[in-house]
């Protein structure tokens, strides 16, 4: 094999005084080679973005590299000048960052972002030249139409478009290495399918080596050539792809791999017997937009006559790409927004049309759990009061609520203690528990989860999962739940619903839909979910 | 677009609307009489009460206010009664050395404070950012008249450089015109330097924490071309509004920095009739000030489309 | 006059970044030098106040025509003013009347504008109307808009709070409604009102703690800002009575012997610029302090 | 000939009103006299000179005047100024000044003879006519052309159109901010040496513009600078610098000066009650007022005589002595209650802002209790008129200002105006005894026994407590040493002023 284009040597990154550990990464090696894609994995935290910013020099100030080399080519990067660092950072390398949203300068047409990227470097380029270049970069990306799309400005783009633009800023000067981090984690799983799709494609053309961050097991079975395996800032487990998925050596591999949900529905439960549903909407329809005087908005029609029943104890899924209305269908049955014409049933009552007053004694029956855990509960009440708020307004006493708080809090595997603790003392994973007990002390018959492990690590996210499939067992609640992973909504529901631009294009029990999908869009959805194709292992041999 | 336009135009009518009925409320129910004024010292309550009668003053409240509005859609913004001018001629003569006053103020302190805040920014948590914050926080803490003698005393008095007081026209020559200008515009901009310099700062260290930011950085760029073609445009829309918003700081500064220049602009207008009680006089001219505002602050939202794309009418 | 104020923008509702723990946004903030001369200033000056009759002053009120604008000697620290009041005894006595405006003014505008930011945030049909008002008293000159008011109920130290903060309401106001509908679209709100808490309990526990930390702000900078608005009524004539003396009225008085008897204005424009000084860094202090993003790094090796 | 010499002043205001017919502002007497010519003028000696008059006759039974015109006299339109023009200008006049309603009231007729000559008959023998017609301070009988003058009594004359020896550049007058006047090339002045506000008017420059300068520090400086050339009255404070800067000259031109005024409000208790009134003139003492005020023994004359010190009426008979013991046992006998007592203080207005304090003291010293109101000059204007009890809006106390050529006899003296709510002066006043002396002195024609009233009429007005003097004082102008021949006089006049 020829000379890596990368190779970190025993590289420390020691975290400020104060943080939870002592170094964000610690005596890490690892190399790429030209052509070869190196996947990095970890949990949220382990320092796989600062191992990034460390290569390309972009660390923020309070993070200093104590020990080790990075070498670039044989270059040492740690002893290069500001000059010559701001040479290669889009010379001899080149990122892809993980927001396709925000890393692009809204200000900017986008075309001239990426011919900044050449007028930075490649000086000696006319502007004639430039132009050529950069619609040339669009097309290899497969951008349609790069001539017009050249001078759109990003918020004009879809993000999959955006990280396509991305990558042709990337590659612009052709350089030896390129660092993505998390490229598709913010983009839905078709698009994901896409960009993952081009990157191997550029990088069988172009004989770059890509350092490949992400925590998705699936999207490294897709891609990695070697997996480099990190937590809290060491390297745990590195190797080819096939044998660190097939044959992980180190537990925590092991586990990380166990907790990938698959793509397979597990049996069918005995599906609840058919009584009257807790919930149902009829034509449910919700118009955004067009209102003000002066009208403020395009209109949007984001639920366009959306039914659905769901019986006691059983849990129905909602999956759709970004946009297709799930979200809104979840506010519209628990009213925080007002639909714009249809039904929503609890019990035998229609609420959907009833006046916020009135509203009051049925929001006791619907609860929601929201995707972020970091801002559905009020930072500034402790947990306890924030559980205890709901069935005290229902008239429960302090004491009777306290009690239930504390049962609760054990039920979601927290200790009492917490109760007296605010939020920001939790994890992502504890809190979201916490917003589960909340939910529960409201003793609701439907229970609404809007994403409610999207934003989870996937070992976070399988334990999460568990404790709903426990809760559903125990108190026999409906749960609607709704997510665009395919392979989540697989392992929870009984039936699966398919939305698609406010609509619903496809419906069914989960193991028959996975069988046998019928409508197109839900064979894409299909299509494009990573899978693992390495068989299951389990967490502890 | 033009919609838009329009929809927003409409809408600073309620404003203007609520402007009126402000300022006509206060007058009237302060006290000071102008006829009392006019009558002068030996006057008796019956020359007083015929002067009043004359002046209109003895109408009902709402019969004056709907006077008054019906005549302002009709363009005429009344007659001083003190001095029995037009109050839009009185305006008129006097709106030039105001105009010139805020347009100088305004230009010097976005030339000197956009660069001081983005070089706090850039150098965020270094002296240089404590200087700049430091200088601009000081310039908040004296009184602007302070400031003007202070001003007059050290470049006038002492060294001699420039004029005292007074206002000459652009057309009588530039240096004359200048000469004038600067001390108030120095006196005056001190506040705005700082209300602009520590916006600047805030907004563009803010952009400074953006992704693309990074982005930017990880193409290679120069630190110069970072700050000017990625931070600062992306961080121009809170300074421009802060802008707009110092305006009213402006208007009030304007009032105090012409009567230590002596410029015969609106806010001495504005302050010789409050004392006076010239009605028609201090309602034309609030709402001449009123209305600048809205339209600067209309204008500066529409200029946010020069600035981010994303926003679309 | 404090458009400076804008800048203190609503603070985001948490930070998901960096955990932090309740109670400790000040303590970091108190470890800045400049912050802490602030405090000190500021103390020394409160004390001062509140100190007045024991810190060797004579009556601020007392005319001695015969010893009118006397230059700073032992008799008269300071000097005398040109009625020949001692003007150590009027900057001391008037650093009461000074922060009593400063910090009434701003406790009135923002306990005002706080209650109409917070109806017009949350009560949609209200929020047109009162937000036109407040865009209308927000057109108006603030400085003509204090004149004018406090000609029209006659001097005195209740016109001049009311005069200087009416204009101030608006801002607070804005600011208020701005940090409401930001946080009315929090999951949490909308969790608190799936748990069937009711609008006045949800905004006082959910949507009010919000708005504490942008107010303490602008709270500080009305107050600065205060405290030299007075002095500017008082140099246009429409300020606090001669018979109170406060460091604005002082000034004001004392400008017409600016150039034979400086030391008239030199002390009280000195106090008022210390204090201001102190109050705006403070004011920033807390802003950083309680501003995550200004405390996110930015950089580039 | 080069650029037009041009005297740049700033005056004590600026001028807003310019009929000096409807306003006592001095500002708008001071622009009277800059475009409009007078019958009579009084000289440097108290006499009332002919200024436009060249002849003028009176009958043995002293009740038929004559006047004849000089000839020449043109107004700035052209026009020629006729017999009608004076009388149309003698009669708006005499609607609006007390001195001229006074001889309104005792005129039979007022009749052309011809275009130069007119004659003034009288009901009965009347010993103010010259006095009132040359009387030098506001309000002066200006003499406009008759269609100006047919203007209503109350309301600003549409033109300035006079025949005086400065034009009113309409074009470039800015109310309140600046007034421009140029040399009026076709007046004829008088061959007599200019003395006071008579004689010879010669105009030596052709423009003198008024420039108002609120801010006195700024005019001051302005002035030191030699950005302007006059300032009228700068503040006794800045006389200091004044001296020691180069280049100026302070010019005493009012030797007559002015005078501050107490006045209290007969209305109102406490000072419905002449013991209370009696009280208040114990407990105060001039000496405090003009340090405060003045504070330079240079320009300050203290003086109780009421009709001014070093003028024909001068005398200090009734003057009160200060003596507190006393004044706090005439407040006790006047059932004083201790309720406050209001006291507007004017703040915008420098020369009369330092009185109220100086009050405020002297009653507390005595026991008063004091509300002292700050408000502006022209709030106080306003509340001044107001006849209602305090709790309504009304007040106590309130001080002012007069050019002492205002106050020189009991008849053109607001001060000592007895007739209460029926035409008398703010504060109301009511004594039929001074009333009657009033009457007295106008009729009398012996200027002896016209000092003997008027030493009368002052006892009476201390031991009423019509008002208190707070003392006399002189306010210089500064000049630039390039102006000459200032003349003096009790109003501010740019003849016979030359710029180098
Ligand atoms: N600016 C910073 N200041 C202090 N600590 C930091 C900073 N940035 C990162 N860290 C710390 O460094 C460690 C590694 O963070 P890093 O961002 O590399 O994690 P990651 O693996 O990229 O996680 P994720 O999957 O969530 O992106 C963490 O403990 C983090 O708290
Ligand atoms: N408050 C709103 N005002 C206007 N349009 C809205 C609003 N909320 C949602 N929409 C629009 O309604 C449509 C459906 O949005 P919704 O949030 O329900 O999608 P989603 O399926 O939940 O997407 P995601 O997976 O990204 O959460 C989208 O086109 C969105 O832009
Ligand atoms: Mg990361
Ligand atoms: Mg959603």
């Amino acid at each position: 094999m020829s000379r890596p284009v990368l190779e970190i040597r025993n590289l420390s990154v020691p975290l400020p005084r104060g943080a939870d550990r002592g170094y964000a990464i610690e005596d890490l090696s690892l190399t790429v080679a030209p052509g070869e894609i190196v996947c990095v994995v970890g949990e949220s935290g382990s320092g796989k973005s600062v191992t990034a910013g460390a290569v390309m020099g972009l660390l923020p100030p309070v993070l200093k590299p104590s020990a080790g080399q990075i070498l670039l080519e044989g270059e040492d990067l740690l002893k290069a000048g500001p000059a010559r660092m701001r040479r290669l950072r889009g010379g001899r390398m080149a990122m892809v960052f993980q927001e396709p949203m925000t890393a692009l300068n809204p200000a900017l047409r986008v075309g001239d972002q990426v011919a900044e990227m050449l007028e930075a470097h490649a000086g000696r380029l006319g502007r004639g030249a430039r132009r050529d270049k950069v619609r040339q970069l669009l097309a290899d990306v497969h951008l349609p139409n790069p001539e017009s799309l050249a001078r759109a400005y990003p918020h004009q783009l879809s993000g999959g478009q955006r990280q396509r633009v991305m990558i042709a800023m990337a590659l612009a000067n052709d350089p030896a290495l390129i660092i993505a981090d998390e490229p598709t984690t913010a983009l839905d799983v078709t698009t994901q399918a896409q960009i993952l799709k081009l990157m191997r494609e550029l990088q069988a053309r172009r004989e770059a080596g890509i350092l490949f961050i992400t925590h998705d097991f699936g999207v490294v079975s897709e891609i990695a050539d070697r997996v480099v395996v990190m937590r809290t800032g060491r390297l745990v487990e590195e190797g080819p792809a096939e044998s660190v998925l097939c044959r992980p050596q180190d537990p925590y591999t092991r586990m990380l791999i166990a907790a990938v949900p698959r793509a397979e529905p597990p049996p069918p439960r005995a599906r609840p017997s058919l009584v009257s549903p807790v919930l149902a909407t009829r034509d449910l329809t919700k118009n955004y937009g067009g209102r003000g005087l002066f009208g403020g908005g395009r209109p949007v029609q984001a639920l366009d006559g959306i039914s659905i029943a769901l019986q006691p104890g059983e849990t129905l899924g909602i999956v759709g790409e970004s946009g297709s209305g799930k979200s809104t269908l979840a506010r519209c049955i628990a009213r925080f927004v007002d639909p714009t014409a249809g039904h929503v049933r609890i019990g035998g009552d229609d609420i959907a049309l009833l006046p916020a007053r009135a509203l009051h004694p049925y929001r006791r029956r619907i609860q929601v759990i929201f995707q972020d855990p970091y801002r559905s509960l009020n930072p500034r009440r402790t947990v306890g009061q924030s559980i205890v708020e709901g069935p005290m307004n229902y008239g429960l006493s302090r004491e009777a609520a306290t009690a239930r708080a504390k049962n609760l809090i054990a039920l979601v595997g927290l200790d009492a203690g917490a109760l007296a603790r605010y939020p920001h003392a939790f994890s992502g994973g504890q809190r979201q528990r916490i917003a589960i007990a909340r939910a529960l002390a409201m003793e609701p018959d439907v229970l609404i989860a809007d994403e409610a492990v999207s934003a989870l690590d996937v070992s976070v996210q399988r334990q999460v999962l568990e404790l709903l499939e426990a809760i559903r067992e125990r108190l026999n609640l409906a749960i609607l739940f709704i997510t665009h992973d395919l392979r989540v909504a697989a392992r929870l529901c009984d039936r699966l619903i398919v939305m698609l631009d406010g609509r619903i294009v496809e419906e069914g029990a989960t193991a028959a839909l996975f069988a046998d999908p019928k409508h197109a869009y839900t064979r894409a959805l299909f299509a494009a979910a990573p899978v693992m194709k390495a068989p299951p292992v389990e967490a502890v041999p | 677009m033009g919609r838009f336009i329009l929809g927003r135009l409409a809408a600073t009518l309620p404003v203007m609307g609520v402007v009126a009925v402000i300022v006509f409320l206060l007058l009237r129910l302060a006290p000071g009489d102008p006829a009392a004024i006019l009558a002068g010292d030996a006057a008796t309550p019956e020359q007083i009460a015929a002067i009043r009668a004359r002046l209109g003053l003895d109408q009902p409240m709402l019969e004056q206010f709907a006077t008054w509005i019906w005549r302002l859609v009709h363009g005429d913004l009344g007659t001083s009664i003190i001095s029995n001018q037009p109050v839009g001629r009185l305006i008129l003569d006097r709106i030039e050395p105001t105009l010139a006053l805020a347009t100088s103020t305004i230009l010097f302190a976005v030339l000197v404070a956009v660069p001081l805040g983005v070089l706090a920014a850039w150098r965020h948590g270094t002296w240089v950012d404590r200087a700049v914050m430091g200088l601009s926080v000081a310039g908040f803490s004296v009184p602007v008249f302070v400031l003007g003698y202070l001003l007059i005393f050290g470049f006038s008095m002492q060294l001699r450089w420039l004029p005292v007081q007074g206002y000459v026209s652009i057309a009588d020559g530039l240096w004359p015109f200048l000469s004038r200008l600067i001390l108030p515009t120095l006196t005056l901009s001190v506040i705005y330097i700082a209300l602009i310099a520590r916006t600047t700062r805030s907004s563009v260290l803010e952009v400074l924490g953006e992704d693309y930011i990074r982005t930017a950085r990880a193409k290679g760029v120069t630190e110069a071309r970072v700050l000017r073609r990625h931070a600062l445009r992306n961080a121009a829309i809170p300074v421009i509004s802060v802008i707009g918003l110092g305006i009213a700081l402006l208007i009030s500064g304007v009032v105090v920095t012409e009567s230590v220049f002596n410029l015969p602009g609106l806010g001495r207008l504005t302050v010789d009739a409050v004392l006076a009680r010239d009605y028609p006089v201090i309602q034309g001219v609030i709402l001449l000030f009123s209305a600048l505002y809205v339209l600067v602050n209309l204008s500066i939202d529409l200029s946010y489309l020069l600035f981010d794309p994303r926003i679309r009418y | 006059m404090s458009a400076l104020d804008e800048t203190a923008r609503p603070l985001p509702a948490n930070d998901p970044g960096v955990p932090r723990k309740r109670g400790r946004a000040l303590p970091p903030m108190l470890r800045h030098p400049a912050v802490l001369a602030g405090l000190a200033v500021l103390l020394l000056v409160g004390l001062a106040a509140l100190a007045a009759p024991w810190l060797w002053t004579g009556d601020p009120i007392l005319l001695r025509p015969r010893l009118r604008l006397r230059p700073p000697s032992e008799a008269a620290w300071l000097g005398t003013d040109a009625f020949g009041r001692d003007v150590w005894s009027r900057v001391v006595y008037g650093a009461r009347v000074s922060l009593a405006i400063g910090f009434a003014v701003s406790a009135v505008s923002v306990l005002v504008g706080l209650t109409i930011g917070l109806v017009a945030g949350y009560v949609r049909w209200l929020d047109a109307v009162v937000m036109r008002i407040m865009d209308g008293v927000m057109a108006i000159p603030s400085i003509l808009l204090a004149i004018a008011m406090v000609t029209l109920s006659g001097a005195g130290i209740g016109t001049v709070i009311v005069a200087i903060a009416i204009p101030e309401v608006p801002r607070v106001a804005r600011l208020v409604r701005g940090v409401v509908l930001s946080v009315r679209t929090e999951p949490y709100v909308e969790a608190a009102i799936g748990a069937g808490t009711r609008l006045p309990k949800l905004l006082v526990r959910h949507v009010l703690p919000n708005t504490i930390a942008p107010l303490i702000v602008q709270g500080t900078y009305v107050a600065a800002s205060a405290i030299l608005t007075e002095a500017i009524l008082s140099f246009l004539g429409a300020g606090i009575p001669t018979e109170v003396p406060s460091w604005g009225n002082i000034m004001a008085e004392g400008r017409q012997a600016f150039q034979i008897a400086p030391w008239v204005i030199l002390f009280p424009g000195l106090c008022v610029a210390a204090t201001v000084l102190a109050v705006n860094v403070i004011g920033d202090g807390l802003r950083d302090a309680l501003d995550p993003r200004t405390a996110r790094g930015v950089g580039v090796r | 000939q080069g650029k037009p010499v041009t005297i740049r002043a700033v005056m004590h205001s600026g001028l807003r009103i310019t009929d000096p017919i409807i306003t006592t502002a001095y500002i708008a007497r001071n622009h009277g006299y800059m475009i409009y010519d007078t019958l009579f003028a009084t000289d440097a000696a108290f006499k009332v000179q002919p200024q436009m008059v060249q002849d003028y006759s009176v009958s043995d039974d002293t009740l038929t005047y004559s006047f004849t015109l000089r000839e020449g006299l043109k107004f700035h339109d052209g026009a020629p100024v006729k017999s009608e023009d004076c009388i149309a200008s003698i009669q708006r006049w005499g609607k609006r000044d007390g001195m001229g309603q006074k001889l309104m009231e005792y005129t039979a007729s007022l009749d052309v003879v011809d275009d130069r000559t007119f004659k003034l008959v009288l009901k009965r023998p009347y010993g103010l006519v010259l006095a009132s017609l040359g009387k030098p301070s506001a309000n002066v009988p200006f003499i406009m052309p008759k269609r100006i003058a047919e203007t209503p009594a109350d309301r600003n004359v549409p033109e300035e159109i006079g025949s005086g020896p400065f034009k009113f550049v309409k074009g470039e007058f800015q109310p309140g901010l600046k007034v421009v006047y140029e040399k009026n090339a076709d007046y004829v002045p008088r061959k007599e040496a200019p003395s006071w506000l008579a004689g010879a008017k010669t105009v030596k420059v052709d423009r003198v513009e008024w420039i108002n300068i609120t801010d006195y520090q700024t005019a001051v400086n302005a002035l030191i600078n030699g950005e302007i050339d006059y300032v009228e009255q700068p503040p006794h404070d800045f006389l200091p610098i004044l001296k020691g800067a180069s280049g100026i000259n302070l010019v005493n031109f009012n030797t007559l000066g002015m005078s501050g005024m107490l006045r209290m409000n007969w209305l109102n208790p406490p000072f419905d009650n002449a013991k209370v009134r009696q009280a208040v003139l114990l407990a105060v003492n001039q000496q405090d007022y003009l340090d405060a005020q003045i504070g330079d023994p240079d320009y300050m004359v203290p003086c109780l005589a009421l009709f001014i010190c070093k003028t024909p009426n001068a005398t200090e008979a009734g003057a009160p002595k200060p003596d507190l013991a006393k004044a706090k046992q005439l407040l006790k006998e006047g059932g004083y209650d201790g309720k406050p007592v209001v006291i507007m203080q004017p703040t915008d207005l420098a020369i009369s802002a330092s009185l109220g304090p100086v009050t405020a003291q002297a009653l507390r010293k005595i026991g008063m209790t004091v509300d002292l109101q700050a408000m502006d000059w022209q709030t106080l204007v306003g509340r001044r008129a107001k006849q209602d009890p305090v709790s309504q809006g009304g007040w106590n106390i309130f001080h002012t200002f007069w050019v002492n050529a205002d106050l020189l006899n009991p008849v053109n003296n607001v001060g000592v105006n007895g007739r209460g709510k029926a035409g008398g002066w703010f504060g109301w006043a009511e004594d039929a005894e001074i009333e009657a002396l009033r009457n007295a002195y106008a009729l009398e024609t012996d200027p002896a026994k016209q000092v003997d009233i008027a030493r009368q009429t002052q006892e009476r007005a201390y031991t009423i407590g019509m008002y208190f003097p707070t003392g006399q004082f002189t306010q210089p102008a500064a000049a630039s040493a390039k102006l000459s021949g200032i003349l003096e006089a009790p109003a501010p006049v740019f003849w016979n002023v030359e710029k180098k």
